[in-house]
This record gives C-alpha cells, structure tokens and sequence, in this order.
C-alpha cells in the first residue's frame, strides 16, 4: 500500500477496504449528513433488532478518503452495541480508532457519528410514531 | 507498478541539464554576485547569462528581467507594485475571476489600502471577453491583470485583444504566464503587455526562482526593500544556482517549445478524447480548442476527488483535484466556480497535467485505473445512488 | 597563489553535508509539498523536517518558522508584516540607524503609506542604547526592530534589555539575526523577541532560503500573497530543496555552534591585534568585546577600499569593504556613518569575514600581503601626500 | 593577472601598473578634483615646454581601480600633446582608450580628464598673472 503521510494505516486501510458499504433494504432507520457543495456527504442504513440492538450498518458516502474511513470506522463500532451505547460514539473516538485524522479533517470529514446517530434518531422517531 | 507522474502543474521534474548547470553553483561557485572580487564575479556573470535566457524566452530585454523567488512573488510585485507606485493616480485594478490567488489575493490585499477590485467573470470555458475588461476599466484604473493561460483548466485568454484595450486606454497590462510560458508562444512585445510573470518550476526548472518582466519605463514599487540587486527592484542576495537553473530552463524551453507543445498536446488530446467515452458523466471542464498543450481536465460527476487521487496513487499515477478536500484551504475550486460549474460536480475534478517524460502508454495506463476507480466510488457514493434511482445512469 | 576566501558575509560555502541533503530534492523528490499523492508527501515531509531544525537553532516551535526566500524577504516580511497588520493600532516604527537595508529601507517604505519611522543611533562602537529606544517609544509604535548583531562591524546589541522594554510598553520587538544565528546563542524565547529573521547562505546552507520565526499570536499582513503555504503567511511553491539545506544548515550550526565560534573567534581575533602594528593608521571598527566572532573590520586611512580589493584579488584573498566604490549603490556606509567614522575614513573599510574553512596561517598571510598593498596605494593617494607633509606619519 | 569581468584588461593594467603617478616638483600647474568624501579624488601636476607642449604629466589619486585607471590613462594621452590638443580630451576618449568603464563608475571615477584641465588652467592663469 502506498502510504500518505497525513493518514494513517487504518485510516488507508478503511478507506481503501470499507467495511459495510452499500444500503439497506427496507431499513430501521437513516440518517443522511453533510452536502455535496461542501464536499462531504454520507447516509447511514441501520438495522435494529427486537432488543434495540444494532444488526446491521450499511453506509454511503462522497467524500474525501478520511470521509470514506470514517464511515466504515463508524459502522463498524457500531454492529451489536445497543442504541444507546451507539448514540453515545463520539467523533474523538472515532479518530482515535483510526489512528488519528489530519487535523484540517477533524471538522469536515468526520461526521460518521452524526450520521449513524441521525439513522438512530430516524428509527426512534418512527418507532414513536408507530406506538402512538 | 508503473509511476505515471502527471501532474506537473504541481511540479515539474528538473532536467539533468538543468541540474548540472546549477550544480556548480551549489558548491565551488558560490560567490555572492555583488562582491567585487573575482569569486564574486563569476557569480554575476552567471546571473546575467540566465538574465539573456530568461529574456530570450519571452522575447524581452535582459536588463528587464527581475529575477524573484517565484511565480507568486512576481505576481505579488506585479500587482502589488505597479497599483502602489500609481496610487497618486488611481485606486482601481481589474482582475478576472480566474486568476491564481497570488493575483487574486494580491489584489485584495489592495483593497485593504483602498483600491477597488472588478474581477471580470468568464464565460463556461473558463474564458475572459475582452470588451468586459473595457467595461471595467475606469479613469481611476492603475492595473489590468489578466492570465495568459489558466493551469487549472488550460483555457488560453485573449490576451492580445485584452493589451490592446488597456493600451488604448493607458492602463498598464499585466499578465500571468506562468501556467502558460514554455508552452505557447510568448513574445512580451507581441503580447503588449507591460508586465509578464513566469515561474522556473513549470519549466522543469527548480523551485525557488522565479521572474517579473516590466517593460521598461513601467513603474513599479519593490516588494522587497533592501539592497539595489535587480536594479533596486528586488533586494536580497541572488539565489544564484535557483536562477542559472532557471537560466538553463528557459533556455531549453524556448529551443524545445514547438516540439514539447506538439508531444503533450497529442496525450492530453487522446485524454480528453477518450476519457469521456470510458467513464459516463465525465465533463470535460475548460475551452474545447484554445487550451495549453500540457492540460487536461475533467470533473466526474457524484464523486469526489481526493478519493481518486488516493486509489490512482496506489496505481503509481499522480495527478491532482481541484476539490475542496485536496485543497489545503479545503475551499472548492473559484476557477470551476467561475465556469458556473456546480459545486458539488467540482468536487469531482480531476487535473491531468503532461510532461514531456510522459507517453500515450500514460494515456492507455489512465484509460486502464481510472474506471474502475470511478464505478468503485461511485458504488459508495449516495449522489449516484440517487441519481440511478432517478432513472439515470 | 592560495585561496584566501574571507567573504563569508558575502556568502558561505555550501557544506557538502548541505548539498548532499537537497540533492534529491532537485531531482527524484522533485514533488510539490501540496499535492496529495506520495511524491507530494515526500516533499512535505522534507519540508517539514527542515522546519524542525530550524526551530532547533532558534529554540522555538516549528509552527512558528515561515520560510522565506532569504534574509530580506524575512525583514520585510517582518517590518511590513507586522507594521501593516497593526495600522489601526498606530503609526510609528522605531529602527536603529545601523539595520540592514532590507530593515531600513522597508520602514522608509512604511513612511511612504502614512507611517512614522524614529532612527535610533549609536555610540561609536555601532552599540544602539536601550534608554534611547525607551525614549524613542511613543503611544503610537507598533514594532521596534534592531538587529542581534550588525554583520559590517560585527557589533552586537543588547537585544534582551531592547526586547524587554519592548515589552514594557507593549509593543512587538523584531530583531534582524541573519549575521547573528549560528554564531551567538539566540533563544528566542530567551530573548524575548516576537519576531526573529535569519538567512541561509550566511549558515554554509545555499542561497534562496530565509526563514522569519513569528511568536505565536502576533498578527502579521503576508507579504507574498497566494496559496496557504507556511500557514497562510506567504503563498508560493515553497522552494523545497533550499528548504531541505537551510535545516541541514541549521541542524549543524545549532550542533557546531561553540566550536565554531571559538576557532572564529581566534582567527578574528589574531587580525584585529595584529593588523593595527602592520598597518599605521588603521583603525578597527565596531565593539572592542561585543563582536560577532567571524568579523574583523577596519578602516584604512588615506585610500580607498576598491583598490585593496583588487589587488587583494591577485593574490588570491577575498574580502569586501563598505567603501562607496565598492557598494553597486556607490554610496558609503551607513553603519560607518552611524558610528561617525568621517565618510574619507570609511572609503578604506575593509571587512575580513572568517569562516570555518579558515585558518591563522590565512591570517598570517593576510598580514604579509595587506601591508605592501595599502603602501602602494598610499604612494599614489593624495590625501597621503597631505598628511605626510602636514607631518604625519 | 586575476581578471574582473567589470573592468576591462587596460583598465586593469593601467590599474595596477599605472603610468606617471607621483608629484612634480615646481610644477607648471596643478589640477585638483574630486572630494574624498565621495570616493574619488585626483591631483594631475603638468611641466608644460616652450611650445606649450606637455612635457611631463604625474598625479596621485584617491579614489576605485577606475579612477587610478582613468588617472594613469589620461597622463598618457596628455604627455607629448600642446595644451589645446591636451584641454579637448574629454572623458568619452578616455573611456574609449581604457576599453570601456562600467556605467556607474562612467561619472563618479572618470574625473582624469577634468584635472587635466585644471591643470593646464591653472597654468594659463598663472602664466597670464605673471604677464600682467
Ligand atoms: C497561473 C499561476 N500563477 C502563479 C502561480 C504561483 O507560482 P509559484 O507557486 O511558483 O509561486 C501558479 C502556481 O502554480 C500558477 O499556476
Ligand atoms: C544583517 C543582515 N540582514 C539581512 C540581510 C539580507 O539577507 P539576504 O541577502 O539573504 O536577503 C543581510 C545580508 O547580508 C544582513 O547582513
């Protein structure tokens, strides 16, 4: 792997293998952030099962490299953890799971963990709606 | 793994020749060109003979050639310095959108000291309309700085029509060679200009050095007060080995011209030609005819360009975006956003800049990576996926 | 005829530690610090090791170097920088009358855009008194600049004791170091300084490399605009193998430093005690103690400095003189005024600066050719004519 | 001879072997120009014959090699010439006879031919003093 300086190997490695990439069908909950115009774009697919328990993550994104990593790191942290332990994945985690992020890309880049807690709000406000 | 380096826009190789040339001056000759004794001496000669290069490729007098530490600093000096020697005249300076930022944030440096800058648009290709400068131009107008040729698109400007329009009016015309001189044809005298910039490190010349050329009887206020080298219009000790390296550069440039202008514009044309028809919602982004030989840009759509980079770095092939993310200022590209390229297809651009190490076996490499690099992103990418559900594709 | 090279304020030597660190820089690492991919890297990273060393020399942070393209642009930048950044704050800039001119004439340019500019003098040893910059410091200064160490007579100036009433009144305190750094300590932070200038090619690293440590929160106006290079603060393709040597240069000036000094130190030494019994009338310019270790300056009566250049040259020394001949400005020194040494005087100034590459057999021989030359000379002068009949002698 | 690309090979050998330099004693007349504070400065002593010949031409200078060049070029030129042909050299021919001079050192250091005319200026007013 041809390495660049500013990422580090996880970093690379996530963003050249992503894990969980694609959608899910008939999906729990989605959440969608960031904008094209500025460069950074991603949805998170979730699925929750009977025990509010993550089963599946899918993701996608457009964005840098770091965005990319970011989104897999993401969806990775968060298969099997309960919702709230998943609400609770902060960008610093993240980050430190990937073995840091350049410091210009701490802002843009890194909003996996608002997605996915963006996809939980999304599966938690329908499940509301369906109780009432 | 092949290395297919294109993007010399960004840096290119320096020639053996060039090396060599400078590779005294590194070491026994390193005498300072002001000092009277002999090993001062040679020093000079040697800046006065790339001064005669220099001045060779575009055409001008030696002894009008001010030497600078590069393409920045001669714009800076050119803007900066021809606006401030007038400011008893004038406080008014017109740019065109597309200019580098060492044009463009030199100019609003100006306004800082109470200049007015009117940044003249362009139209989809990236081009300057002449009659839009003389629109702007008014009695207070000091400075009309328009590129040559942009790198980031390759779209050569009018900049003959655009000298004759500031002749007439008597106002200085400056413009940025940099992109564009060693590529095509540069006669200062031709052109019209008052003041011409170029840079050693597109040329295949070191980093470091630099040039201004102002006409004589241009006024112009130094950028860097100091001692009289350069004539009193740039102080500071000579980078002596920058600029014979830049001297030898020049030299070759100007003899290779025709040749090396012929060879990339046969890759960049097989490029822009067949990349299209590889990858679907490709846009060719700049002008489809007047564009720098070396140049060929694209920008794919609902993908972004960092993500390309990385993928063609692991294939050995080096090229550049002018994305928001591969920008250190993480700003999208104001070039594209002049053309009224949207911001998020800008996000996908792609700069191919050829050398002349560099072969249609390059061309047949990229035709190879890219794609498959593309549909990968693209796979991950949400724009495309609602683009597909919308029936595209 | 031995080599007697005793210009190095003129310019060093490059050590062949120095060329061999930026050999791959001008050629395979030719990579552009920017770009994104692993050439670009390379360069980065080059660049960036290169700030680490300088930082060492200076005893500051990386963050803090801004590379320029030699000593004039880092007092400019410094001088213009920090005094425009600062113009809604006040007007006035303080400078001693001995700065370089690339400190000088940048406050004379300041006057030219509404500033005021007070000229601290000096004693005639070339020292600036602290209490005078006190007095000099109005309600409306925004920087004080005075140089480490003067490289003309080797005068060094109580920049702790400037730094700190600087600081008493709250204003910025600059200080010129390019023929200071690398042969006295200069701890920034020891100082007390907010900005500090040093060069390259005074360091044995090559010419076109400079560098301006700017303290951390001190606003300063760029001088080069453009790209976001060196944080924002001067745009431009950073000249990376001048880089690459200036931090080589700065890592073995930081490491040689005592050593260096203390053989220069005899060197200088042994021509300032021996000279003056060679040579009647000659007198040693500058401090008696607080010199610069690498200089020995004089002025000779009665002639002029060119000529003992020249015939210095046909035996193979080099050294330089502030002589208004010898100057490309054709004006006398400043500094010798400064220090009011009377203009006639100052035309025989002669300024042997030593390097590492010396020895005290290059001091012996100096004292064995000097001698024979200034009496010729003085055979022709008529000012000797008038002295010898007016019963001098 | 280590070689200046400044100056040309008769300005440097007038330079460092220059021709006439010394003091007449009872001279016919004395030129002095120049200043020291500016750099350059010259005395010309000229011995003038019956003829209003120059006979013998010495000077001392201070000044730059262009200037003890110049000094010695000019006493060449003078020696042998009557006093008119002496006063219409000018500063061009001397220029032109040492190969050239740098142009900044054109004004400054090219002053020989001026103290030749003072000289010989002062000869003639002497001479018409002591006709009087
Ligand atoms: C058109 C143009 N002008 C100016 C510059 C600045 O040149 P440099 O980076 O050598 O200072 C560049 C740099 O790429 C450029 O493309
Ligand atoms: C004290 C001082 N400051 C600044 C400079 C300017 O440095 P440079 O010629 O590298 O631009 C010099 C040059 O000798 C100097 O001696």
């Amino acid at each position: 792997m041809v390495k660049i300086a500013q990422y580090s190997d996880i970093v690379m490695d996530h963003f050249m293998n992503p894990r969980n990439v694609g959608e899910i069908e008939n999906p729990d909950g989605v959440g969608e952030v960031g904008n094209p115009v500025c460069g950074d774009m991603m949805t998170f697919y979730i699925k929750v099962d009977d025990e509010d328990r993550i089963e599946d993550v899918k993701f996608k994104t457009f964005g840098c490299g770091a965005a990319i990593a970011v989104s897999s790191m993401v969806s990775e942290m968060a298969v099997g953890k309960t919702l709230d332990e998943a609400m609770s994945i902060t960008r610093d985690q993240v980050a430190q799971q990937l073995g840091g992020l350049p410091k210009n890309k701490m802002h843009c880049s890194n909003l996996g963990a608002d997605a996915l807690q963006k996809a939980i709000e999304d599966y938690r406000s329908k499940k509301a709606a369906t109780k009432e | 793994m092949p290395e297919v380096y294109l993007d010399h826009y960004a840096a290119t190789p320096v020639l053996d020749e060039v090396v060599e040339a400078m590779q005294p001056y590194l070491s026994e000759q390193f005498g300072n060109p002001s000092s009277l004794h002999s090993r001062g001496d040679a020093a000079r000669i040697a800046v006065d003979e790339a001064r005669e290069l220099v001045a060779g490729l575009l055409g001008a007098e030696p002894d009008e050639i001010i030497f600078t530490s590069g393409g920045t600093e001669a714009n800076n000096l050119a803007v900066k310095g021809i606006a401030f020697a007038a400011r008893k005249k004038g406080n008014h300076v017109v740019v065109s959108a597309v200019e580098h930022f060492s044009v463009l944030h030199a100019a609003r440096t100006l306004e800082k000291f109470g200049f007015d800058v009117t940044e003249v648009g362009v139209d989809g290709y990236g081009m300057v309309d002449p009659e839009e400068v003389r629109a702007a131009i008014t009695t207070d107008t000091v400075l009309v700085s328009v590129m040559a040729a942009n790198g980031e698109i390759g779209t050569i400007q009018p900049v003959k029509e655009i000298a004759l329009i500031a002749a007439e009016k008597g106002v200085p015309f400056h413009t940025d060679a940099v992109a564009a001189a060693g590529y095509i044809p540069l006669g200062v005298n031709d052109i019209g200009a008052s003041a011409v910039s170029i840079a050693s490190d597109l040329l295949y010349g070191p980093k470091g050095a630099g040039a201004l050329w102002v006409k004589k009887g241009q006024r112009l206020m130094p950028l860097l007060d100091g001692g009289v080298q350069e004539g009193g219009r740039r102080g500071g000790t000579e980078n002596v080995p920058g600029i014979v390296g830049m001297g030898k550069a020049a030299e070759l440039a100007a003899r290779d011209l025709e040749g090396r202008a012929e060879a990339l514009r046969g890759m960049s044309a097989a490029l822009i030609g067949r990349l299209p028809e590889a990858i679907p919602r490709l846009k060719v982004t700049g002008h489809p005819e007047r564009r720098l030989p070396w140049n060929a840009s694209f920008a794919v759509e609902f993908i972004e360009g960092e993500g390309m980079l990385l993928f063609l770095d692991q294939k050995g092939i080096a090229v550049s975006s002018g994305s928001a993310c591969t920008s250190r200022a993480l700003k999208g590209s104001h070039v594209l956003s002049a053309c009224d390229i949207p911001a998020e297809v800008a996000q996908g651009s792609l700069l191919f800049s050829f050398g002349i190490g560099n072969s249609l076996e390059d061309v047949d490499y990229v035709l190879e990576t890219l794609p498959p690099i593309v549909e990968r992103l693209r796979q991950m990418s949400p724009l495309y996926d609602k683009f597909i559900k919308q029936g595209g594709g």
